[in-house]
This record gives C-alpha cells, structure tokens and sequence, in this order.
C-alpha cells in the first residue's frame, strides 16, 4: 500500500484526512484506486485531455523524488506519494 | 573548505581559465543587442501611458506614412491566445496570459504595456513613429498593492478570471490562487508553546537589475518559419511560449541564444520575441528590437513585493513546535507570483512538528513579476529570519546555536511533505559558527561618535530543481572533444559542464570545447535557471562523457586486438588487462578514431527528478550605522554555503558573492517607488539604487561540500540560495545595533531615521 | 528622440549667432551628460545643440590674484585636480567630484550643473557660498549675475533666449575663510542628493565668526539660501551648540518635499545634521587644518 | 516634423589607433556610432543614460560613458575602445587578470570595466583598494559583486608595475 499525503484543496474528498492509503504498482493505478474510494481524486489530479497526464502545474513525487514516467512511474511497496505544485526557478 | 567525504578529482575544484572567457574580454562575445544581418531593420514599441485602461481604438496612419517606417503592429496583429498551459521547465504559464501581457489587446494592464510597434530604418525614425500612432484610451480605476486588489468592491482586473482558492472556483476576484499547506494541528501546538513570537513584514518590489537590455532580433521566412536570436536563459522554453502565442508550430521556430547580460530569472519569460517575429513577418525583412531600461524597470519582471505575516512557536529549550504564516504576494497584472516556491522555502531550513502556510496570488496593476533568483524565498525567509532572531533574543540563545538546534537534516518532513535527503544545512551553520569572522566579537567601541554597530545571522534555502538537458559530445583525433549544450552561459557554466565531461574522459578542462547552439542543433534543454545548469546539464555531459569512454575502449580493444571488457580506463589513461605493460592514452587512442571504426560521437539525455535537497546557505554581517543620516554600512560579510562538490571554486564563490551583494541592494536601498498613477517613479540605474563597488563590502566566502548524491560527482545547483540571507541577516545587524526590528524591506535610511526617531520619542 | 542639428561654436560671437539662428529650440551644450538625457527621454525637443567646448572663454580657469574665473565648459575633473583650486575653493572641489562618477566628471561642468538648474545640483550650493558671479553672453550682449539668482525652479534658469553661460567668477577667499560642501546620498556614489549643504566661513582675528554663509540642495524648488542660520553665526565663537543652532535653524528655512529620494522629514534632519558638519569642517579649513 | 531631414555629418577620428571616416546623424551618440557605423560592439548598452558605465570608452585620455557624447563630436577625437586594448600578442594584463580571477560572469560589464580601469592603472599605478573602488564606482556589475573584479585589477597592477 502507498501513503498518499494529499494537498489541502483535496482533503475534502478524504474526508479531511491529509493522508492515505491505497494500493497500486504504478502512479496510473494508484490514482485509479483512489478514485474508487474517494470520487473526484482523479479529475483533480489527472488532465484528461492531456493523455490522462498529471495535471500541468502540479508535479508528483513518490519517495521524495519527482514522478519523471508520468502515470506509468513505478510505485515501490510501501511508497511515500505527494503532489505538489510546480516550482519557479531564477 | 569544509568538506565531507570527497572523493579525489583531477579535474573539479581545479579553477582553469573559462572557454568563452578570451571572446569576452577581448570585446568580441556576441550578446543578443550585437547581431548583425543584411537588411537589418531597428523595432521600437509604444508602451502604456495608463496602468489601466480600455483601449478604444489605435490609428497609426501618421507612423505608417513617415518616410523609413516599415511597418506598424498592434494587438490585432496577434490575437488572445486560447487557455492552454505553456510548460516553461519551472513555471507553467497560460499561454492567454502570455498573449495578453506581451501586447495590449482591449485592455492595457499596466503603465509600460507594449500596445504597439514599429519596424524602421532606424533607431530615431522607429521611436519617431511610435510617437505618431494615436491610441484612443479610456481610463480606469486600477489597483497596486495586495490591500487595494483585496479590498471589497475593488476594481477587477481580469473579468473573466476564476480564482482557485484552496480547491474552490472563485469568480470576480483579483486573487488568482490562494493555496495552503498544512502539516499536523499548529494551531494547538501553538497554543502550547512556552514561547511565541510574530510578526507582520512588508516587502517593495525588486528587480533583478541586469545590465542587459532585454532584445530580439527575429526573420520572419516565407515558408512559415522563423529565426529569433535573443538573450534569454532558456531558448527551448522560450521556443515553446512562441510558439504557443504565436500559434506556430516549434518545428517553425528557430531560437538561437547569444550571449546574455545577466538574467536572475528575468529574461525567462518572452517579452520582445513575437513582436520582432510579427514586424519581420510585415516589413519582409530582419527586425532588432532592444528594449531601454525604463521599459525594463516597468515592463518586464521583477520580484514580487507584499505582504508576509508569520507566528513561530517554541519550547523553554528552544525546540521550535509551531509555524504559521501568510504570504500575499503581488504578482502584477497576471497570475504567476512565486508563492509556491515561496511556500516550499519558507519554513524549510527547520523542523517543523505542525505548520501551516497559506498564500495568495494577488493581480495588481503592475507589470507582471518575474523569478528572481531564489524566487519568493527571500521575501518569505525574511519573516522566518527576522522572528528566528527575535525568539533568538527571548529565549536568551546565540543565534546559530538557536538555529543548529532546529535545523532541517536528513530524514526531516518539510511542511509541503517532502523528506529531505542528504543536505548541508548544518555543515553550513556549523562553518559560520566556526569562522574567523563568528569568533571575533564585533568592535562596538570602534563605532565613530553617533554611529552604532550590530552583527546579524540568517539562514536561507532554495531547493533548486532538475529536469531535462542534453549535451553531445564529439571526439576528435586530436585528443580533444567537442561539447554542445543548450543552456546559455550567464555565468561560467560553459566550463563548469565542459570540466565534468573531462573529469570522465581524464583530460584537461580547456581540451573539452564547449558550444552553446541553437533550438535546432541540439537536443530539448530546460532553463539556466533555478540552480539546475551546472547540476543537470552537467550531469547530462557525465553521461555522455561516460558513453565516450565505453566507446574508446572498444577502439583501444581494437588497437590491442582483445574484447573491450579486457580494457580499464582510469585518469585518462587505456590499460591492457591483458599484457599489464600496455597503455594508451587519451590523445592515443583519439589519433587512430579513422582506423578503429570512424570518428566519435555520443549524447547524454537527462530528466533529473528533483535538485538533491537543493543547497543551504548561513550569512554573518555586521553593520555600522549613522544614527544622525540613518545610513548603514556593511562593514564585515561572511556567506558559507553548500556546494555540493565545488566545480570550479572561483565560480562558487563568485555567485556566493553576487548573490549576497545583491542581497545588500534589496536589503537598504532597493525599491520599486510607485506614484499614485502606478508608474515606476525610479526606473532608472541611477534611482534604483543598486550597490556600487563603493557600497559593496568584502565578501568572505565558505563553501561548504556535501555532496549531493542525486548527481554522480555530488554536485549542487548554488546560484540562487545566496541571496535569501542577506536581508535578514542585515535587519537582525540592525536589531542588535539599535535594538529595532525593522519588519519593512528596504531598510532604508529615512525608514532608519523614522524608527530612531519613534524610539526616542 | 527629435531629430536635431550640431553646430560647434569656436568664439562667443559665434555661439551667439548660432542660437540666435536657431531661435528657441536651440541650446548651448557643454559637458551634455544632462542635456542629452533629457533629450533622450523627451523631455523637450530641439532643433540644434550648439558645442561650446571649442569656445576659449569657456574652457579656460584664468586667475586673477586670488580670484579665479571657470570656464562654464571647464569638465569637473579639471577643476578638482587642479591644487590651486584645491586650496583657495575647498567647498568647489566638495561639490565638482562628486557630480557622477569618473566618466562623467570628464563631461560634466559646473557651468552645466548650474544652469541644468536641478535642486539637487551639487555644484550650485558651493557656488553660492563662494560668492560666486555668472557671466553670460546673449544677443543683447554681456551681463552677469550672482550665482544664486540663475536657478528659478527646477529645471529653470534666469538666462533668457539665444543666451548662454560664458563662465563663473569666483571672488578671491578673504584670510580665514573656509567652506565645505556634504551630501547625503543613499549611495556613496552615483547619486542624487537626498540633501545637500555648504557653508562658508569668514573668521576674525580673533577666531570669531565674522560672517556666514549657508545654502541647501534638494531641500527646495532651487537651493535655498538659509540666510537666518548663517546670520546665527555672525560674531559667535565655533562651538558646537552654535552650528548646532544653524542646523535647527537651517531646517526650518528648508522646504523640501517627500519623493523617492526621501522624505520632507529626512530632509530637515538631513539639512540639520549636514550644516553642522559642514560648518565644523569649514572652520577647521578657515583655520588652515587639513579638513 | 515637418522640417526637412537632418543631414548626416562627417566624422574623421582615430579610433584605437586606425583612422576611422563615416557619417553620421548629429543626433546619435557615440555608443551607437561605434556599434552601428563602426561596428565595435564590444562597448556596451546598459542604460544609456550614464549610469552604468557599461559604454566607457576613453576619449583623448579621458574614460567617459559613450551615451553621452554626440557621435559628431567625435570629429577629429582619439577613441580607445575594449577592442583596442590587447597588444597584436597576447591580452593586456587586466584583460589576463579578469580571467584568472574570474572577474566576469555575464560579461556585459566586463568592457566598460576594462577600459575604465586601464586608465585608472596608467594614470595611478599605485591605487589602493579604496581609490580602485571609487574610480570604478561608474561601472555597474550585477553579477559579481566586485569581490573580484578588485582582486583581477590588484593582480594586474602588481603585473604592471613590475613592467
């Protein structure tokens, strides 16, 4: 099972919990899982007219390192996953 | 040099001379106001007089119709973009935004707005014709601070924007984004803490202050297609937003970066580009537009000012338990204002237990704000700083000391949620708190009559990023190869990737050739931008550099007629596993590349996940200050800061340096002064006062190395997080001068005289 | 920027004619690095500058025993490079380098900074305590003025059209006189005055002050001529509390305005802490100290 | 506006150490005729209006910002720009002292630094620390911070004074 940490705007859906738990091998199916037990999960965090990628903006992080194989990121057991807005850099 | 665990290199922590550097004192780099062409026509742009208004109508007849004028564009000439998210590496930006901002359509945002533009034979007959074009303006009520675009019933700048305020749609609002973080139950912790402290910090505006003019100098071809040249710190990025308000495929467009003038994240957005691209199109001809440095102050990207309110939270023993804090940033007049950079940073160099952090993208009348160098930490580190010295002083603790107790390690949550991987934090504060400078108590009796002095401490974060670079490689059978990158070069990076591709291949620095090329001659590479260039693009030539030497000791395998598994490669040099004696070197095994299979060429491809933890930095200052004129003198620095692995020192430190200089500027003096009507009163280089070399002190610099183990020699991005610290170092300097907080950026000398005054009244 | 015509004037004859040819929308041009700016930024249009730098009156330090005539064309770094000047004009050499920087005090003159006429003119105040005349030439032909008649607000000068300023007479310093010129700037160079005072300094035989005189920049639509704190001083012995007196005394007769450069409040206590030590240094110069 | 065209005016110069001839409007600045007419554009634009030094050139024996001074008159002037400052081999010791010392970042300050300090160096070999910084407080960096851009012109100084 991954921990799901979830931004503030999403806690809602989880009835406020700001983490939790869902299995899945992939980003894709663990965002899939949560859309199964906590409806709207997905559409907040996935652009369907962008080939279902993480919406642009937001940037997922599984174990503290940036998700760079979009859905199909690999999830070790027992993953950390957070999303998070995009960073600007000077 | 504190250093930790550092392998040896023969290459990196070596200073060599830099490839491009004999062009640049010599007069002859090419920066982006320098391009010549055949028919070279000269651009010019009328600009807002209004910070808001309609636009009712434009005649630009007369201008046509002066001898020497090419052509005229106006906003019809590039129509409002539809939604759609441009990704520029680090900031994503709606490309309707973008549209909108780059030339005014029904609307001109703010004072200094592009509204139209001449193509003409020259510089004088261009600006002339400007001054011809009629704009019919109807003016309106604009806003330009948080307070104003907040208050009830305040003028909407966007009608048809939805704000996202922490996940809920808002319509008819001036804040486009209000997001928070919340790590475990602050309020409660807060509640228990022993000791509290808060406070309420104001910030000016500030610009990046390069010494380079924005320009463009664009073709337009009759095929479609287009060739920018142009200073900007990413020309792939800049690429994607053409062709995103332009509606033109990226195919059709060629960017070819010159060299830049400084950036600090300024020249990351597109200002000039399509404009010179559309006037082109129109005067069938090349057009040169160079930006003059009002319109820079005005027009282009500053960093965001406003407001930072913050409350911490600690036990008797100094352990912080709570953080709180709001940050409204200004962002201008379209959404994009730092905060969640600002947001990652701004409780990130402690251990926070519970905290929660709101903040808000406020539209203002003002040109849209930019990155600046560490963008948004310094504004909200300066509230961090400021409290941590003040619970400093109630809980009777040095303040490194303070600071070593909480400070973020390995292992730790940010508030965000991120754990932090091996990072310097403490290394840094530890090098301060051992410095020369830290155990020399400050000469307060030194002070002339009237003048008070005072010493401060801060600390500041930027976690940089990573993301994508490519860099080619190509042997040649002298010995030395050829290096081709994507990213310009603002400040010594074609030598720091070039040293690391020659620390693989075990040759000299100067025998890598570094090229900086165009959108078409090289793979997709992200900005030089948030602290990633040295560390991505230089990691993206390791691995090719790597694929080098797999492929030479497949060549020396031929030479010696044995598998290339029996070759070793070490220090440059070829080794026969098979008869011990035989060797090779570089340059050898280079001058039979014709006789072994043909010549060389590899490309590294990276798409780095994240920075590595990013690099701490800890300043010490101590400032003298003339209590009867109320000015501040900086008259001792120190910056340590980690590197990471410390490519080429003298670049290290020399951005240490800059940094904290520039960090000084926003410290004391630096401001944007707005008039009532919203124009920048002070655009000028000699009103908006950055540091002379008379006003800058002595920087003493400490690098720091842990090495960061997301690259492969530990290299960390250093650009940025040294000029978090200066600003409330040097408040914390006053406080211990004057014993007076100054919650209010820039420090400047009627603002000291004001509270010198209010003290002894 | 408006398309404009250059003429260089080689006799005083000359210049007058080419002004005069050229009607309003011409200007003198010395140093430039005012003019052009101005220019530059549309500030006003011309149709012709006229280069006097070629112009010998205008170029040309001549002493005269101990009073001494520049050039309005003279470039500041001749002026403060020059020991005699040094020594007999202390207060001129204050104000002449620290107009701009190097490169611009190549350029720059103080005939140039008085007739730009900013009130931040750092040339203009030490001026006017040293006695200072202008001489000006013009279609009617040739008059002069005292110094601190020339400005008339900012930006505006006393000179009426087709005239221009030939050169600044300096009277020659009385035995046991000093002056001094400070600024205050937020920057410790290439800047503008927040304010800006001179004070110079007549003493008797005995030490005593005989006569005063004081004027503030950038505290005003001109420089102020703070007539009240000088008389202050008439016949007192340098003290402390007597400058200081001048000081509060001088803030008073201030007028300054809040702008980006500073506050009306900053300014009256600039003005208040710049005539004390402006004082103090032009006694000590007056006293022969190295000041 | 409606009066006829201004006409350009010949200047004859010498221009680091080569006669130059060309034509220009009266109005343009020298910074603009040295990179439009004739073609060095190694001295720089910053802010054209004498702020920055970025466009310091010396004009017969004196540094001056270029955007200052009228291309016309230029006419019969000696110009030294960043392009005539290495001798025909090799760099003149600032210009080896910048790169040692990694005096330059963006290098767009970098000429205007050079040619000011050039002439600091020649009229005042022994400048300290205090007098460098003040003759260069004209040149704006951004980058640097100046630490060493003062160190490069102490290295050059001590190479020139041992000749």
């Amino acid at each position: 099972m991954a921990r799901v940490f979830l931004p503030v705007p999403l806690r809602a859906l989880a009835g406020g919990a700001s983490a939790v738990e869902a299995p899945g091998a992939t980003l894709g199916a663990l965002i899939t899982a949560l859309e199964e037990r906590y409806p709207g999960m997905a559409d907040a965090l996935v652009d369907p007219a962008d080939h279902g990628r993480v919406r642009l903006g937001m940037v997922a992080f599984v174990d503290s390192e940036q998700a760079d194989l979009g859905l199909r990121t690999p999830l070790p057991p027992d993953a950390e996953v957070h999303f998070l807005p995009h960073i600007a850099g000077g | 040099m504190t250093t930790v665990d550092k392998p040896h290199y023969k290459v990196l922590g070596t200073r060599p001379i830099r490839h491009d550097g004999l062009d640049k004192v010599l007069g002859r780099a090419v920066y982006g106001a320098d391009i010549k062409l055949a028919g070279l026509a000269t651009g010019a742009v009328l600009r807002s007089p209004h910070a808001h208004a309609r636009i009712k109508g434009i005649d630009a007849s007369a201008a046509l119709a002066l001898p020497g004028v090419f052509a005229v564009v106006t906003g019809a000439d590039m129509p409002i973009a539809d939604d759609q998210l441009i990704d520029m590496t680090e900031e994503i930006v709606n490309a309707r935004f973008a549209s909108m901002r780059i030339i005014a359509h029904d609307k001109a945002l703010f004072k200094g707005q592009p509204v139209a533009a001449v193509a003409a034979v020259d510089q004088n007959t261009a600006q002339e014709a400007c001054r011809l074009i009629k704009v019919d303006y109807e003016p309106l009520p604009a806003v330009f601070t948080v307070e104003e675009a907040m208050a009830p019933g305040a003028p909407i700048i966007h009608e048809h924007l939805v704000g996202t305020h922490v996940g809920e749609k808002v319509p008819h609002t001036n804040v486009a984004e209000h997001t928070q973080h919340v790590l475990g139950d602050p309020d409660a912790a807060m509640d228990k803490a022993d000791v509290t402290v808060e406070g309420e910090f104001r910030l000016a505006r500030v610009h990046q202050g390069y010494i380079e003019p924005h320009n463009a100098t664009a073709m337009w071809y009759r095929d479609g297609k287009a060739t920018v040249w142009t200073s900007t710190q990413g020309s792939f990025p800049a690429r994607n937003a053409i062709s995103s308000v332009l509606r033109m495929p990226v195919s059709a467009i060629k960017v070819v970066p010159l060299e830049i003038g400084g950036g600090f994240g300024g020249k990351i957005n597109i200002y000039l580009e399509p404009i010179a691209i559309l006037l082109s199109k129109k005067a069938g001809r090349p057009v040169k537009v160079v930006m003059d440095r009002r319109s820079v102050f005005e027009a282009t990207g500053p960093g965001p000012g406003g407001v930072v309110r913050m409350k911490l939270g600690a036990d008797k023993a100094g352990n912080l338990v709570a953080g709180t804090v709001d940050i409204r940033f200004a962002a201008g007049a379209f959404p994009g204002s730092s905060i969640s950079a600002a947001s990652t940073c701004v409780f990130a160099s402690y251990r926070f237990p519970s905290a929660r952090i709101d903040a808000y993208d406020v539209l203002t009348n003002l040109t849209k704000t930019a990155a600046y160098r560490a963008p948004g930490s310094p504004q909200a580190t300066f509230a961090t700083e400021s409290l941590m010295d003040e619970l400093a002083h109630q809980l009777g603790m040095d303040p490194v000391a303070l600071r070593l107790q909480n400070a973020s390690k390995e292992g730790d949550r940010r508030p965000d949620g991120i754990v932090f991987p091996r990072i310097g934090n403490v290394e840094v504060l530890e090098a301060v708190r051992d410095s020369d400078h830290y155990r020399t108590p400050l000469d307060r009796a030194g002070a002339a009559p009237g003048h008070k002095r005072g010493r401060g401490v801060a600390t500041g974060y930027w976690q940089g990023v990573g993301n994508r670079s490519t860099v080619t490689l190509a042997v040649n059978n002298d010995g030395t190869v050829a290096l081709i990158e994507g990213n310009t070069d603002i400040g010594g990076t074609r030598a720091s990737i070039a040293m690391q591709a020659a620390e693989v291949l075990g040759i000299p620095a100067l025998d890598v050739h570094p090229t900086v090329v165009d959108t078409d001659s090289v793979g997709y590479t992200d900005l030089t931008a948030g602290s990633r260039t040295t560390y991505a693009t230089g990691a993206a030539a390791v691995k090719a550099a790597e694929q080098v030497v797999a492929e030479l000791k497949r060549r020396a395998a031929i030479m010696w007629e044995v598998e290339a598994a029996d070759v070793d490669f070490a220090g440059g040099v070829f080794t026969n596993r098979k008869a011990a004696d035989q060797h090779l070197s570089f340059k050898q095994v280079c001058a039979r590349l014709d006789r072994t299979g043909g010549h060389v060429s590899t490309t590294g491809v990276v798409n780095l996940r994240g920075s590595g933890g990013g690099s701490f930095a800890t300043h010490v200052v101590d400032v003298d200050v003339d209590t009867e004129t109320g000015k501040v003198e900086v008259i001792r620095y120190t910056a340590a800061q980690d590197a990471g692995t410390a490519v080429h020192p003298s670049y290290v430190e020399g951005q240490m340096a800059g940094g904290a200089v520039q960090g000084i500027g926003w410290a004391l003096n630096e401001e944007y002064y707005l008039g009532p009507d919203g124009s920048v009163q002070n655009a000028s280089f000699l009103d908006y006062r950055m540091p002379t070399m008379l006003d800058a002190p002595t920087i003493e610099t400490l690098i720091v190395e842990v090495p960061n183990t997301m690259h492969p020699f530990g290299v960390r991005g250093i650009g940025e997080s040294g000029i978090v610290p200066p600003q409330p170092a040097i408040a914390n300097a006053m406080r211990d001068a004057l014993g007076i907080r100054f919650p209010e950026l820039p420090i400047k000398p009627g603002r000291v005289l004001e509270a010198l005054d209010a003290q002894g009244a | 920027m408006h398309p404009f015509r250059y003429l260089a004037a080689h006799s005083i004859d000359e210049a007058v004619a080419a002004l005069a040819q050229s009607g309003p929308r011409a200007r003198a041009m010395a140093g430039g690095t005012d003019l052009l700016v101005q220019l530059r930024a549309g500030r006003y249009e011309l149709d012709a500058v006229v280069d006097v730098k070629h112009v010998p009156e205008l170029t040309a330090l001549t002493w005269d025993g101990g009073a001494l005539t520049i050039g309005a064309a003279v470039p500041c770094y001749r002026v403060y490079e020059d020991e005699r000047i040094a020594a007999a004009f202390p207060g001129i050499i204050d104000g002449a380098s620290i107009i701009g920087g190097i490169q611009v005090q190549s350029r720059a003159s103080l005939g140039g900074n008085l007739c730009n006429a900013a009130p931040s003119g750092d040339a203009i105040c030490p001026l006017i305590v040293h006695g200072a005349i202008a001489h000006v030439a013009g279609p009617k032909g040739k008059r002069t003025m005292p110094v601190s008649q020339v400005p008339t607000g900012p930006g505006r000068n006393a000179l009426g059209e087709g005239e221009f300023l030939v050169a600044i007479e300096l009277p020659a310093p009385a035995r046991g006189s000093g002056a001094a010129y400070q600024r205050f700037t937020p920057r410790n160079e290439m800047d503008i005055a927040v304010a800006g005072v001179a004070s110079a300094v007549n003493l008797d035989g005995s030490g005593r002050i005989a006569t005063a005189s004081i004027a503030l920049a950038s505290v005003g639509p001109t420089p102020i001529v703070a007539a009240e704190a000088a008389a202050s001083l008439a016949g007192k012995e340098p003290s402390a509390a007597a400058f200081a007196e001048a000081g509060q005394i001088a803030a008073r007769e201030a007028r300054p305005i809040t702008d980006m450069r500073g506050t009306e409040v900053q300014r009256r206590k600039l003005v208040s802490v710049l005539t004390r030590r402006t004082l103090e240094q032009a006694v000590a110069r007056a006293k022969g100290e190295n000041a | 506006m409606s009066q006829a065209p201004v006409e350009k005016v010949r200047i004859r110069c010498t221009i680091n150490g080569q006669p130059a001839d060309f034509l220009s409007a009266p109005y343009v600045s020298m910074l603009e005729a040295l990179r439009e007419s004739a073609e060095l554009t190694g001295t720089k634009e910053g802010c054209n209006d004498g702020n920055c030094g970025a466009c310091t050139v010396n004009l017969n024996g004196r540094i001056v910002d270029s955007c200052l001074v009228l291309a016309a008159e230029a006419d019969g002037a000696t110009i030294e720009t960043v392009e005539g400052m290495a001798p025909p081999e090799g760099l003149h010791p600032l210009q080896q002292a910048f790169l040692e010392e990694a005096a330059l970042q963006c290098g767009i300050c970098t000429p205007g630094f050079l040619v000011a300090a050039k002439a600091l160096l020649e009229r005042e070999p022994d400048a300290d620390e205090h007098r460098i910084r003040h003759w260069l407080a004209g040149n704006l960096c951004r980058c640097t911070g100046y630490v060493q851009i003062v160190d490069a012109v102490q290295k050059a100084q001590g190479v020139l004074r041992q000749g």
